[in-house]
């Protein structure tokens, strides 16, 4: 039997990462002595264009991390082996596990194209001293109270915004990663283009109304810093942060240590409502091996695998969404707040928006949103113009 | 070398190269200092010129993380290679261009100066298929063979050919009656000689090799192979989010050897450069 | 040691002739000097002679071969350059033993070699020294050093002394005069010193646009130019040039009428006549001419002076206590009179 | 005189062996550039005449389609513009300041090396730690704002404005490279003879006098050589612009290797991609060209 | 035009003292050459005086104004380099012009200093071409017109002629020196070659490591020289040494005894005979000395001999056919003989 060698591009250089990922490797090899499994880091700014450089140069990866946004490029263009055959196939695989919710981006015309093995919910932490300091409610209490919603998280940002700290930070936003802002607007129930990705929807009144609220907290009340300004929630100088409960890791400790809570994501308009970030892993129809490869993601997305990669990203399988998994590998988090942000946001959660040629299409709508970061913005007109120029990209 | 300045004179000149400084010395000093501060104190406003607490464990955990030594060695040896090679070839080619005579050597030398107008983001994709098809993707070779053969090397053939204009013709004269031939006229008389500008090339080199970028993140995948800017974007936590401090570690001892070598050797680098006139 | 033999030896840059058929014998062991004017092509020969240029047309022979094809390397010649082309990075004592590295010559000869002409030119103590350290003089002895070491069949030097300041260029003179005596190597030298060509060569020979003038020992071109260009080019200051007619009544020119030599052809003719500044002597009865500047030089005393509406140069070995303006008298000597055909600028007498 | 017997010359003379010498000489570098430049610039330019989508692995002979894209590009006006203001700022910076940091840097001074040291050592220090301290020291409330307002100015918000973001990122660029064309500049300054400063004293010319007439016109070979290489190094950033500005606000900060770095390997438009990178090079190409011929006018020669 | 005073100067680099305190007095529309071996200080001392270093001790006035602390511009000299210093990138016009750019004289009026400036050095033709498209010669032309044009108050020359081959520095020394009878501007001129020191100063000033060894008329320098050291200097080939006793039987040297002049202090003493090589005659009773070389120059012969155990160099204004080994007898010239002291170098007679 031939030796193969699997290849697998991965956006993580983490120590902890690669020690679980070469531990199922080496599993599988066990298994079959004649395949052998590498990980390929690459640098997490430039992942997309690297694999596409080596895709284009003729060496595309057996197997690679593949990230929401570009989830349509990949899915439709051919470039990805199908899936669903061989994970049916494989033993005690219980591919129903998997949420339809989780693999509705990685499929196309009923076939898989990719396992999402991190689906990562979006919610807010809070420092309760800063806010506490600034005589408001901690979104806790109003959570008890059922008031927690955009209106009420926006003014206490704004509170603690005046009393000379920062106030609520999307992270990673950065006025650039627009999408990001996909975990307010989603309250609004705007979304930028609809459902097919056919037509865009920026110009459409929620996202105008999600827009003025955001534009509103940046420019009139402060709530949130504006362009320009980096701040670091975690440094301990702002009320709240949207991001995913990963970052959990960069809770100071020690002197700079501060009361922090996290808590879903507020209510808007269009209610309650959650927001996930996902990153699938394909398997290239183009590789050498591509069976070889599609048997390899079965087996490391297996169920018992799939517990091991819970350590790190949040499951994709029913059957591993409760709190006593959870918990087991996010010590710093309670069970409730597991259950109310992590098992509530993977369920329900509406992932990122992404698009086919999402690279272009973020590129265009950043450019033109840049002249909605000013303080006399037009943000209709804005908006409007957004559509204007993607709606070839469309 | 210039007449003594006035008392006066000499203070207004220290003043004005100090404030110069800031802006060259403060970013460097930043990652310097910023590399033994905890991570939660890198972004802090206004910035600590004095971090409130060294801790450095970071420069240890560079290597935790990372192979870290494995990919000095790695950043050091191509970069030795590349000098190496480049000194070598680009003084042969130097000095054939401005020495020997040889038809066709205008519109040769034409030719290989248009490697020079080439950026690098343009020919990349060629060039991984070609290394693809020579099975050299995820090793070492492009990053040694594009910058001696190719467009880099080209500035090096041109700063040699200067000075090989400027040497004076009777030595290599001299040692035609001496009873050498060309290669050997080269090897021992007009490479010795050359010594100032092979410094001054020798920089430029090895510094371009020492922080290449795309080229390493294009052909390598594997860690143990990664040169050191490449290994910068590698210091991550368990979710991808940056270690600044560890990162800025690792920069602070990419950058420190590199500084020595051009303390050290600045004086025969700018004289190299001078004997060379470098005229167009 | 042997002969060099240069038969109708022609270069060319290009469209550009520079050299238009030079022959020249040197024996075995003859010191020749090249001179003429910058650019007549001096060089241009040696380089030719060392296999520097290539030959456009015609032969060098050294001995009895034919070296046109060969590399300089294999013409058994060394050479000594203007600027001693001294290899900066090696010690004296590398400099001096190169050549004889890459022939083969094993570690203890060429340490031998090297002494030995240390030896003769005083070198020893400087043999691990580098090129900088020394002083001119001391280059130039290693330049030489580096010639000799190998005892070659021809030694070619090119301006060897003109960088060298007049006190160290006399003494550098007497040292190469006398290693010649010493060693007897055939020797082709090109200089424009005239001091140096007067006193060192056994065999003059003088170019002019690439070609030769006039070739022979350095007194007999002294006293017998073959015509006005060598005339004028051997001797310092220059021979003194007046254009006039030979008649019977003496040479008439401008304002003056000379005194001629005896046996001179008969007949009147348009002529040059050439007396040297040493020529001329103070006599009451000479003929008078208008100083216009004087220069008191030690032992003797050069004067420009009219004579006629011709300027001259004298030199008198004496202090002549004239000064501009004045009237001296002048008597030149019969003996020493050179008369040349005012067209082609042959000898005459 | 006898007849002199023409004697055959034998096939490899003095001119011959030289001639080949030279080519063995020049024959590693020529390989390598026509492997590894020309080869490639040859790919590049078939890409060109492609509709190329890398995933989706379509590879279509398309004519002159892409050639005409650039014609009808929205954006590409607006690129080109802000790659010439790009480039002309960062070469007129840059050269200045690196002459400026030069003569300073020539003068007979205690400490000399430690300043060239420093001035230096931006080019050594990697360009990710660069760019990072210098996005947030640019930043709204960032170190250069906040220095600001200590003497009562209010600063713009640097990397948000059209304008102050193309100087930040032209400043930002010229800090980490204005060493090389420093030490450059320094090497032609040491190359003035003295003697050409005395004569100038005696003639009574003053600094200023002498900088402009004998410095200046002495050292312009150097100029115009560097002049080349930092706009032909200029039209290739890219990378402190992705880090600094992404190309924004709006567009004003895009680039043409940046635009054409997002079209290729963002955008995966390797075609039109490889189409842009035809025009950067003929841009290169023609400038480098103009200047060349520009340097009898505007350079003196000593040859 | 203004007389030139130095006071005691004295220059120091760091803590090595290279001046030691020189007193010159130079007259207005004087002609003074400093002359003195390599490293002793003349274009020091040039410098100082054109503000080009600065003046540790002492006072430098030009006129009757102290420049010390004037700068170069300020104090109305002008100076030609060595090397001529042209600047290379401008025409010759241009250069020449150059110091009255700084002047703030029009253009009209810089075009027409030029052009008599151009007149007088004849260089109208030139004055488009830059100074790489001129001859040596032309472009020491081209720095003395720049010394010129703006008409200063001294002249200063540092070497000017020593990068120019012998006949051009024949003619060139000429034109100098014409256009000091022109211009009679006050002159400061370094050099180390002999003749041009001799022909061209009205005053001569010997340096010797940082002092003023003698100042003087160049026939005075020559024909007493205050010391040993002036006397090897002055005069070329230098004079001949010969150490020894005075005693009444002679000038007793080893394996020698020379006569010796009358008129001298009685008594023995240690001393130094000094006698040019002009200063010997052939002569059948003359002292027999053994010949090692013989050096033909055309009108003159320049032989090295043995006198005793000391070797000799004799010029004799006549050809001599003698070979080495042969003897010849020469008599000394006694009113041209110098005595020195032994130890201190001072003249005795
Ligand atoms: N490479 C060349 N191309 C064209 N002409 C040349 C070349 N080299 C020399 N010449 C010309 O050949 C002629 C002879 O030059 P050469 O150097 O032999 O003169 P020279 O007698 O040595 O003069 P000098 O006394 O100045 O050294 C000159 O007119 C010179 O201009
Ligand atoms: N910058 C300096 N620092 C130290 N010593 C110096 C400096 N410049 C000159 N000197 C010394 O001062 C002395 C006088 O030098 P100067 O150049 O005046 O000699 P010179 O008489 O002009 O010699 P030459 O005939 O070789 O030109 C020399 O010993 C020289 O080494
Ligand atoms: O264009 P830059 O700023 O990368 O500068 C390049 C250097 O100036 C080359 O000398
Ligand atoms: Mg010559
Ligand atoms: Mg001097």
């Amino acid at each position: 039997q031939d030796t193969v060698n699997l290849r697998m591009t991965i956006w993580s250089a983490n120590e902890a990462h690669l020690a679980m990922f070469n531990e199922i490797a080496a599993a599988y090899q066990a298994e079959n002595p004649n395949v052998t499994v590498t990980f390929d880091s690459l640098p997490f700014d430039t992942y997309t264009t690297t694999l596409t450089t080596q895709i284009a140069g003729g060496n595309p990866p057996d197997l690679a991390w593949i990230l929401e946004t570009t989830a349509a490029d990949f899915v439709n263009s051919g470039a990805l082996a199908p899936l669903r055959e061989s994970f049916a196939a494989a033993e005690g695989y219980e591919l129903d596990d998997v949420t339809e919710q989780a693999t509705a981006l990685w499929s196309s015309d009923g076939e898989l194209y990719a396992y999402p093995f991190s689906t990562s919910p979006f919610a807010i932490f809070a420092n309760n001293d800063l806010i506490t300091e600034a005589g408001q409610q901690t979104p806790a209490e109003l959570i008890a109270a059922g008031e927690w919603n955009w209106d009420n998280a926006i003014a206490i940002a704004a509170a603690v915004a005046d009393a000379g700290h920062d106030g609520l930070i999307v992270r990673d936003f950065n006025y650039q990663i627009w999408q990001n802002l996909a975990s307010i607007w989603r309250g609004w129930g705007a979304s930028p283009w609809s459902e097919d990705g056919d037509t865009c929807t920026f110009a459409d009144q929620p996202m105008v109304d999600a827009m003025s609220f955001i534009h509103n907290a940046i420019f009139e009340t402060g709530a949130m810093p504006g362009p320009g300004e980096s701040v670091d929630f975690f440094a301990g100088d702002a009320a709240m942060t949207i991001t995913q409960i990963s970052r959990a890791s960069l809770l100071p400790q020690g002197d700079d240590a501060f009361d922090w809570d996290l808590v879903p994501l507020p209510a808007g308009p269009a209610g309650e409502y959650a927001v996930i970030g996902q990153a699938g892993i394909g398997v290239f129809a183009n590789g050498a091996n591509p069976e070889v490869a599609t048997d390899f993601l079965a087996f490391m997305t297996n169920p018992e695998n799939s517990r091991k990669l819970a350590q790190f990203f949040p499951p994709a399988r029913a059957s591993l969404l409760t709190a006593e998994t959870l918990g087991l590998t996010n010590p710093l988090l309670s069970p409730e707040q597991l259950e109310s942000v992590v098992i509530a946001g993977i369920t329900n959660g509406v992932v990122l928006p992404g698009h086919e040629g999402f690279a272009q299409i973020q590129q265009t709508v950043r450019a033109e949103l840049d002249a909605l970061w000013t303080p006399d913005a037009d943000v209709e007109a804005v908006l409007a113009s957004v559509c204007d120029r993607i709606g070839s990209l469309l | 070398m210039k007449t003594e300045l006035a008392p006066r004179t000499k203070v207004l000149v220290y003043g004005l190269m100090c404030v110069l400084l800031i802006p060259f010395v403060f970013p460097t000093w930043w990652m310097v200092t910023s590399s033994v501060k905890p991570i939660s104190q890198i972004f802090a406003f206004p910035p600590d010129i004095i971090p409130r607490s060294f801790d450095f464990t970071t420069y240890g955990r560079v290597f935790e993380l990372q192979p870290f030594a494995q990919q000095y060695w790695n950043s050091a040896y191509i970069a030795a290679l590349v000098t190496i090679g480049t000194m070598l070839f680009s003084s042969m080619a130097g000095y054939a261009f401005a020495r020997i005579r040889f038809p066709g050597a205008n519109l040769l030398f034409m030719v290989v100066l248009l490697g020079l107008l080439i950026p690098s983001e343009v020919t990349i994709v060629p060039l991984f298929q070609m290394f693809l098809s020579w099975g050299m993707i995820n090793t070492h070779w492009p990053l040694v063979l594009v910058p001696i053969f190719g467009a880099p090397s080209v500035f090096a053939t041109f700063v040699m050919r200067q000075f090989f204009i400027a040497l004076p013709v009777e030595l290599e004269e001299a040692a035609r009656v001496d009873g050498l031939g060309r290669f050997k006229i080269f090897w021992t008389i007009a490479l010795p000689l050359a010594r100032p500008a092979l410094a001054a090339v020798a920089i430029f080199t090895f510094l371009h090799s020492w922080n290449l970028y795309l080229e390493p993140i294009v052909f390598l995948s594997s860690p143990d192979r990664f040169t050191l800017p490449q290994a910068l974007t590698q210091f991550t936590d368990a979710y991808g989010g940056a270690l600044w401090n560890v990162q800025l570690a690792a920069a602070s001892m990419t950058a420190l050897p590199v500084l020595i070598v051009f303390i050290i050797a600045q004086k025969q680098f700018v004289e190299g450069l001078a004997h060379t006139g470098l005229k167009g | 040691m042997a002969s060099v033999t240069l038969t109708d030896v022609r270069k060319s840059y290009g469209a550009t002739a520079v050299i238009h058929g030079v022959d020249v014998d040197i024996a075995d062991g003859e010191f020749v000097v090249l001179v003429g004017p910058s650019g007549c092509g001096k060089s241009t020969l040696l380089r030719m002679v060392a296999g520097l240029e290539t030959i456009t047309d015609g032969e060098i022979a050294i001995g009895d071969r034919v070296v046109n094809d060969l590399e300089p390397k294999d013409r058994d010649i060394a050479m000594v350059f203007q600027n001693y082309a001294l290899y900066p990075h090696m010690t004296v004592a590398t400099n001096m033993g190169f050549s004889l590295e890459h022939r083969g010559t094993s570690k203890a000869q060429i340490a031998e070699r090297v002494k030995w002409a240390a030896d003769i030119l005083g070198l020893e103590a400087l043999l691990d020294r580098y090129p900088r350290q020394l002083s001119g003089g001391q280059r130039q002895r290693v330049a030489m050093g580096r010639a000799i070491v190998r005892n070659p069949q021809v030694f070619l030097f090119d301006e060897p002394l003109s960088n060298l300041d007049a006190k160290l260029r006399v003494v550098m003179r007497g040292e190469i005069k006398g290693l010649h005596q010493r060693l007897r190597t055939t020797t082709i030298y090109v200089t424009h010193d005239q001091v140096e060509a007067m006193t060192m060569a056994d065999k003059i020979v003088v170019l002019n646009a690439g070609r030769v003038e006039q070739v022979g020992a350095p007194l007999d071109l002294y006293d017998r130019p073959a015509n006005q260009f060598v005339a004028g080019f051997i001797g310092s200051p220059a021979m003194n040039f007046i254009g006039g007619r030979i008649t019977p009544g003496g040479f008439v020119a401008a304002g003056v009428t000379l005194p001629l030599p005896a046996g001179l052809p008969a007949g009147e003719r348009s002529a040059v006549y050439g007396a040297r500044p040493e020529a001329f002597a103070l006599a009451p009865d000479g003929l008078p001419a208008t100083v216009t500047l004087v220069e008191p030089m030690g032992p003797e005393t050069q004067v420009t002076l009219m004579l006629g509406e011709h300027q001259i140069i004298a030199v008198f070995r004496e202090r002549v206590k004239a000064r501009p303006g004045d009237t001296l008298h002048i008597r030149p000597d019969l003996e020493a009179i050179h008369l040349f055909d005012a067209e082609t600028g042959a000898r005459l007498n | 005189m006898a007849v002199r017997e023409k004697r055959k010359r034998p096939f490899w003379t003095m001119e011959r062996r030289d001639a080949a010498a030279g080519y063995l000489f020049i024959a590693p570098q020529l390989a390598g550039i026509t492997l590894f430049v020309l080869i490639p610039l040859g790919l590049v330019f078939w890409y060109s005449l492609h509709e190329w989508n890398v995933l989706a692995s379509t590879f279509r002979f398309i004519g002159t389609e892409n050639y005409e894209r650039l014609l009808t590009d929205r954006d590409l006006p607006r690129v080109l513009g802000a790659t010439a203001i790009f480039s002309a700022g960062l070469v007129v910076l840059n050269m200045s300041l690196a002459l400026l940091l030069a003569v300073l840097l020539n003068q007979k001074l205690a400490g000399i090396t430690i300043f060239r040291t420093l001035f230096f050592s931006p080019v050594v220090v990697s360009l990710v730690a660069w760019t990072i301290v210098w996005s947030f020291l640019l930043q709204n409330n960032g170190g250069i704002n906040g220095m600001l307002a200590a003497i009562g100015v209010e600063g713009p918000n640097w990397l948000r404005n059209p304008t102050t973001a193309m100087i930040s990122v032209i400043v930002v660029q010229v800090f980490k490279n204005v060493g090389l064309n420093m030490i450059l500049f320094l090497a032609a300054l040491q190359g003035v003879p003295r003697e050409l400063y005395e004569a100038a004293r005696v003639d009574g010319a003053s600094p200023f006098k002498q900088f402009r007439r004998i410095t200046l016109p002495l050292i312009s070979p150097t100029v115009l050589l560097t002049s080349i290489i930092t706009i032909v190094g200029s039209l290739q950033v890219f990378a402190q612009i992705a880090v600094l500005t992404q190309g924004g606000p709006g567009i004003s900060t895009t680039v043409l290797v940046y635009y054409l770095y997002q079209q290729a390997f963002q955008f995966h438009l390797f075609g039109y991609g490889s189409t842009l990178s035809i025009l950067l090079f003929v841009i290169v190409a023609v400038l480098t060209f103009a200047q060349w011929q520009m340097r009898r006018k505007i350079v003196f020669y000593e040859n």
